[in-house]
């Protein structure tokens, strides 16, 4: 039975590998949310078309892809030719920038074996391909831009369901969590616990019932962040295998992947996803012929920063208002329904196939002594070139900043970036060259964040950034507990009145004392962070602060 | 099974499984509750039962945390009267709380625990908003201004009457307590007219119609009475 | 009579409760007499408030132009000042029409005025001149668009709430001010509102 | 409830709630359904799926006002989203949202009185490489000016 399974998936991957090398031309379009709404879906069409009339269709395929992460430059598309060999024997590839429908017939023209040295397209080779991926090292987002999301046997044939199936028939859950364990993964939705210590922490857990739960966290809700969608939008099967794995080795039967409603399109390509592998009989009982079984409903998140915080989460789950309860107990020992329960969220489990397959010393090796592998980051702010980025761990914020963004456009100085959305802090250019890990971060007042990143220019307000994400707390409180329902508020008012110039020395003690109450006594992570950007523009940027002070009568 | 713990610096021993709250008063330590009552499942909600734990210096709830053994609690520190009093502050700040007129001046959870803490004034500014007052029930009156969101209302009408008339309904700041569909009392049919809402409400919010300033008394130890009835069949 | 303690009381947007709860201090009102100068105060009649007080008990909320005015010169003239009763502490019932929300004035002077009197509804707008500055103003000062407590206007230097604040209260705040102390304000007999 | 029989929207709800068994956890699937149906949490609507899925009413009161997706009152025939997270918010975001309100006299989560347009507010489209955007009846629209939007929602109303 389980070799079966093996045997399809080698049939099935053979099988796409064959009709693909049919074709010797590919087009990738990027269909991820920002190029769709800049029409991409049209300029596919349009490339279909001028295929057709081409009469190149048996050797140039069109294709969907997810995001390469150039977003700010969409539709952004990608030229494979076997035809033409670049070094190495690799087929040439050519990534352009801004297609619209109308240019589209002329990528395909000059695809043609007639095709005539045009200049037409010049305007549309992406130039700054070079520098933006250079730095970059692809793990999490390595099928991304790459295959059909909404085709799971281009998934297999790019090596996917590989991992689970040899969990499955190999090794012993045990053997999964040492390995998550040895490959040092840590929590990518922010805080950075240690992935194998909770899976761990779950597998020994006793259930009453004997049910366990795996639910991905999906609801990325930072401002400014958009690292999950793209990963749910591109790699679906990634993020569902991961959970696979997960499930198998806590013994759990059944999962969810709690999907933001801002997110439809993430949402539709899981569900497209789920009921691929479903019919697969990757998802459901017996799968692999084992006595594993595992299946995955997607839940809908309705608009609420607080259920990315996991009690939350689940209390949304469960059909009610998302508020979080306290801790402990961990939703490891009491969580869905009371059982225990695996929260993770899609980059933690985007991971976990690629640890598997090649080992978790290959894992181990890239990053810091503890920060492991790489970090997406949705880079956004006054850069150059903004878009989804993947870095290994412990590389400096200078060389994000300035190598892979390009730098601040309009001539004008960098002034701070801030990691970690309204949890985290804006970090000044003294520490530049800091590397990119979970423990440097918080040194400086921040937060690695589930991956935000925003640059700010000389021109920023340091203070209405930190009410804008005051802001921000105060309209997602979910006002369960007083100091974040109230203290919010408070803190709100009290940074408009230095934005409107009317504060006193004495709202400067009180702006203080309050961000410490709110941090120190606030239930869950949301209010025990809303204050981190006053903290950290407070102690980088106090002479903006005291400049703001009314002149005393 | 009994477990030993460090309670400001005293050793005492606490039942497995019973609450740091718990243990403190059988010990004969009060430690500032707004959001507990006795008969009713805690939330954690109001922070003024943070207790400082040893070693880490976290804060937490004394409702919601078990105990355990060789744990090390603090529960008066400088720094947890200080947290405490903003807490304080903080309430009186959100809605209209004006003691001199409120039913349940004299009688009062949140008017003890402004004393209990040493409020003299209150450091933030008053937030003011214009809050209703639902008369529309035949017995009992909600005032909002004088409404805290501890939920004792809701979680009482849940689990010891059973009828959840009483809900939030929005969240942060503009959360409300509502019954039924955010109707007015008196049109939601659910209600039993029981009482026991009036009852486990700390602040004058929730009153018996009629009743005029300072003369709101609430018993609340009813609702304890009735859980260990119905539940156990002890009328103690 | 040098040495005697200047006491002023202020009556700002009040009720005039705690000046009578003060009166209430009955025969103390001697002892008292013997310790201080009433320097300032609506039971004496005195229209400018003096330079040089030692302490000044201000009743009432800051409601209008003349009660900023005054409450400035009480502090800037006043080496203590005392938040007396709840009005001052923390706006009380003045304050309730705060919650008709920001330039509730008209509002408020069309409620008292004209809504609620049978008779001869009118505003009281007439201007006057003022005997001690020579200038023309309204008899009824401009309200402010929201009643403060005092100390979000001036610092304050003790709390004494209540609604008013029982004489044994003000008592025993005054007793530890005279002896130098300053005033303990603890326990439910000293801080309780209302 | 003769209306039970004759709106088939009810049934696009009973399917969603059949496919969760009728449990009290397929609250928030039942209310997705519901706005997708009739556009709004109508009252009648939410009495008839609290009584359905045997909850009380306040209790689904409570979840359907705590989230931001959920709406209580018909919106417009045509909806005007704008983007607030922080990217759009340091690309002048606020710009365009002073410019509606100043120019249609709308705020965040007004209809206008002829129930054409509706103005939202977002926090994160997750489009922050297209900084600034607004979601216009449903299409992202990337990199907008305040001109742009306004050219747009004058078109709506005229």
């Amino acid at each position: 039975m389980q070799d079966e399974v093996a045997t399809l998936l080698e049939k099935t991957a053979s099988t796409e590998r064959m009709a693909q090398s049919r074709y010797s031309q590919r087009i990738q379009v990027c269909m991820g949310t920002a190029c769709m709404a800049l029409n991409s879906e049209q300029v596919k069409t349009a490339l279909e078309h001028a295929v057709i009339e081409n009469g190149i269709q048996k050797q140039c395929q069109v294709q969907r892809v997810g995001c390469p992460g150039l977003c700010s430059l969409g539709p952004m598309l990608r030229v494979i030719d076997k035809t033409i060999t670049a070094e190495a024997n690799e087929p040439r590839e050519t990534l352009y920038q801004q297609i619209t429908p109308e240019v589209a017939p002329a990528i395909v023209t000059s695809l043609t074996p007639a095709a005539q040295p045009t200049s037409a397209l010049d305007a549309h080779r992406c130039e700054v391909a070079d520098t933006f991926f250079k730095r970059q090292v692809k793990v999490v987002l390595e099928h991304c831009s790459h295959i059909d999301p909404e085709r799971i046997e281009d998934y297999i044939a790019h090596g996917g369901y590989r991992a689970i199936q040899s969990v499955l028939t190999e090794w012993t859950p045990q053997r999964v969590i040492d390995s998550i364990t040895k490959a040092g993964l840590r929590g990518r939705g922010g805080a950075g616990y240690p992935t194998g210590l909770k899976w761990a922490t779950v597998a020994k857990a006793n259930s009453s019932n004997g049910k366990k739960y795996v639910i991905c966290n999906g609801d990325e809700g930072d401002p400014g962040a958009y690292m999950d969608r793209s990963v749910m939008e591109g790699d679906p099967h990634r993020v569902i295998e991961g959970m696979m794995i997960a499930a198998y080795a806590i013994g759990a039967s059944q999962g969810y992947v709690y999907v933001r409603a801002e997110s439809p399109l993430a949402a539709k390509r899981l569900r497209v996803a789920i009921r691929q592998a479903q019919r697969a009989g990757l998802l459901g009982n017996n799968i692999a012929g084992s006595a594993f079984h595992f299946d995955i409903e997607l839940r809908l998140g309705a608009g609420a920063f607080v259920c990315g915080e996991e009690t939350a989460l689940i209390a949304s789950i469960e059909g009610g208002r998302g508020q979080p309860r306290p801790r402990p107990p961990y939703p490891a020992e009491s969580g869905l329904w009371g059982c225990p329960t695996l929260i993770n969220n899609v980059e933690t489990f985007a991971n976990i196939a690629p640890i598997i397959d090649k080992g978790w010393e290959w894992y181990a090796g890239i990053g810091t002594a503890k920060s492991k592998g790489t970090k997406v980051f949705a880079l956004t702010g006054q850069v150059k070139t903004s878009g989804l980025i993947e870095v290994p761990m412990g590389i400096t914020l200078r060389e994000i900043v300035f190598d892979i963004a390009g730098g601040i456009p309009n001539n004008r100085q960098f002034k701070a970036v801030q990691t970690g959305g309204p949890s985290g802090g804006c970090i000044p250019e003294k520490f530049l060259d800091m590397p990119v890990d979970y423990e440097s971060l918080a040194k400086v007042g921040s937060i690695m964040g589930s991956g935000g990143m925003i640059v700010m220019d000389d021109s920023t307000n340091m203070i209405e950034v930190a009410r804008f994400f005051m802001e921000f707390c105060m309209d997602e409180s979910c006002g369960k507990c007083v100091p974040c329902r109230v203290g919010t508020v408070q803190l709100h008012r009290l940074l408009s009145k230095f934005v409107d110039k009317t504060a006193t020395p004495a709202d400067l003690i009180k702006l203080e004392g309050l961000c410490k109450l709110v941090k120190h006594t606030s239930l869950c992570g949301l209010g025990q962070a809303a204050p981190n950007p006053v903290i950290s523009t407070l102690n980088y940027f106090r002479e903006e602060y005291e400049q703001c002070l009314k002149p005393s009568p | 099974m009994s477990k030993t713990l460090t309670l400001n610096g005293q050793m005492i021993s606490a039942r497995e499984g019973e609450s740091i709250l718990d243990a403190a008063r059988d010990a004969g330590v009060s430690i500032p509750t707004l959001c507990h009552m006795n008969g009713v499942g805690d939330v954690g909600a109001c922070r003024m039962c943070l207790v400082e734990l040893a070693g880490s210096g976290k804060l937490v709830p004394a409702c919601t945390t078990k105990i355990s053994e060789g744990m090390e609690v603090n529960s008066d520190t400088p720094q947890l009267r200080e947290y405490r009093r903003m807490l304080v502050e903080l309430i009186f700040s959100e809605r209209n709380h004006v003691c001199a007129v409120c039913v349940a001046n004299g009688n009062c959870e949140l008017q003890d625990l402004a004393i209990h803490v040493g409020m003299d004034h209150v450091r933030y500014d008053y937030l003011y908003p214009a809050e209703n007052v639902d008369v529309s029930h035949p017995m009992f009156g909600m005032d909002h201004n004088r409404c805290i969101l501890c939920t004792r209302c809701v979680r009482t009408c849940d689990e010891i009457e059973g009828a959840h008339v009483w809900d939030i309904t929005a969240r942060g700041i503009k959360s409300h307590t509502i019954t039924g569909l955010a109707e007015p009392w008196g049109e939601v049919n659910t209600c039993t007219s029981c009482g026991k809402c009036v009852m486990a409400c700390p602040t004058g919010a929730i009153f018996k119609l009629g009743a005029t300033v300072a003369e709101m008394e609430k018993d609340r130890e009813k609702l304890a009475f009735l859980k260990n009835a119905r539940e156990r069949r002890e009328w103690v | 009579m040098a040495n005697k303690v200047k006491l002023a009381t202020v009556w700002l947007g009040g009720c005039s409760g705690c000046h009578m709860s003060f009166l209430d201090l009955d025969e103390w009102l001697f002892d008292l007499a013997q310790q201080v100068e009433l320097v300032f105060s609506p039971i004496a009649d005195v229209k400018i408030f003096p330079e040089g007080v030692d302490v000044a008990l201000i009743e009432g909320a800051v409601a209008n132009e003349d009660n900023l005015a005054l409450v400035k010169r009480v502090r800037a003239c006043s080496k203590m000042i005392i938040s007396f009763g709840d009005c001052a502490v923390t706006g009380n019932v003045t304050a309730l029409r705060n919650i008709l929300g920001p330039n509730n004035a008209e509002q408020v002077l069309q409620r008292a005025y004209h809504d609620v009197q049978n008779l001869q509804p009118q505003s009281p707008r007439f201007v006057v001149e003022d005997c001690v500055t020579n200038t023309l103003h309204e008899i009824v000062p401009p309200l402010l668009p929201q009643v403060l407590p005092v100390h979000a206007v001036v610092p304050v230097d003790v709390y004494l709430p209540g609604c008013p604040p029982p004489a044994p209260r003000i008592r025993a705040v005054l007793t530890q001010l005279l002896a130098g102390n300053t005033p303990q304000m603890i326990g439910r007999e000293m801080l309780k509102f209302g | 409830m003769t209306t039970v029989k004759t709106d088939t929207r009810y049934k696009l709800v009973e399917a969603t709630l059949r496919r969760h068994g009728y449990s009290a956890n397929a609250l928030i699937e039942g209310l997705h359904t519901v706005q997708e149906a009739w556009g709004y949490l109508d009252p009648d609507v939410l009495r008839w799926l609290a009584r359905t899925l045997k909850l009380p009413m306040s209790k689904v009161y409570g979840v359907a006002t705590f989230y931001n997706r959920f709406v209580l009152k018909p919106q417009g025939e045509h909806s005007c989203v704008v983007c607030l997270g922080t990217a759009c918010y340091i690309k002048g975001a606020p710009n365009t949202l002073k410019k509606i309100e100043h120019d249609l006299h709308l705020t965040p989560g007004m209809t206008t009185a002829d129930q054409r347009v509706s103005l939202l507010k977002a926090r994160c489209m997750g489009s922050c490489g297209l900084a600034p955007v607004v979601v216009m009846d449903g299409t992202l629209v990337g990199k907008v000016s305040p001109e742009q939007v306004t050219e747009r929602l004058q078109e709506w109303l005229a």
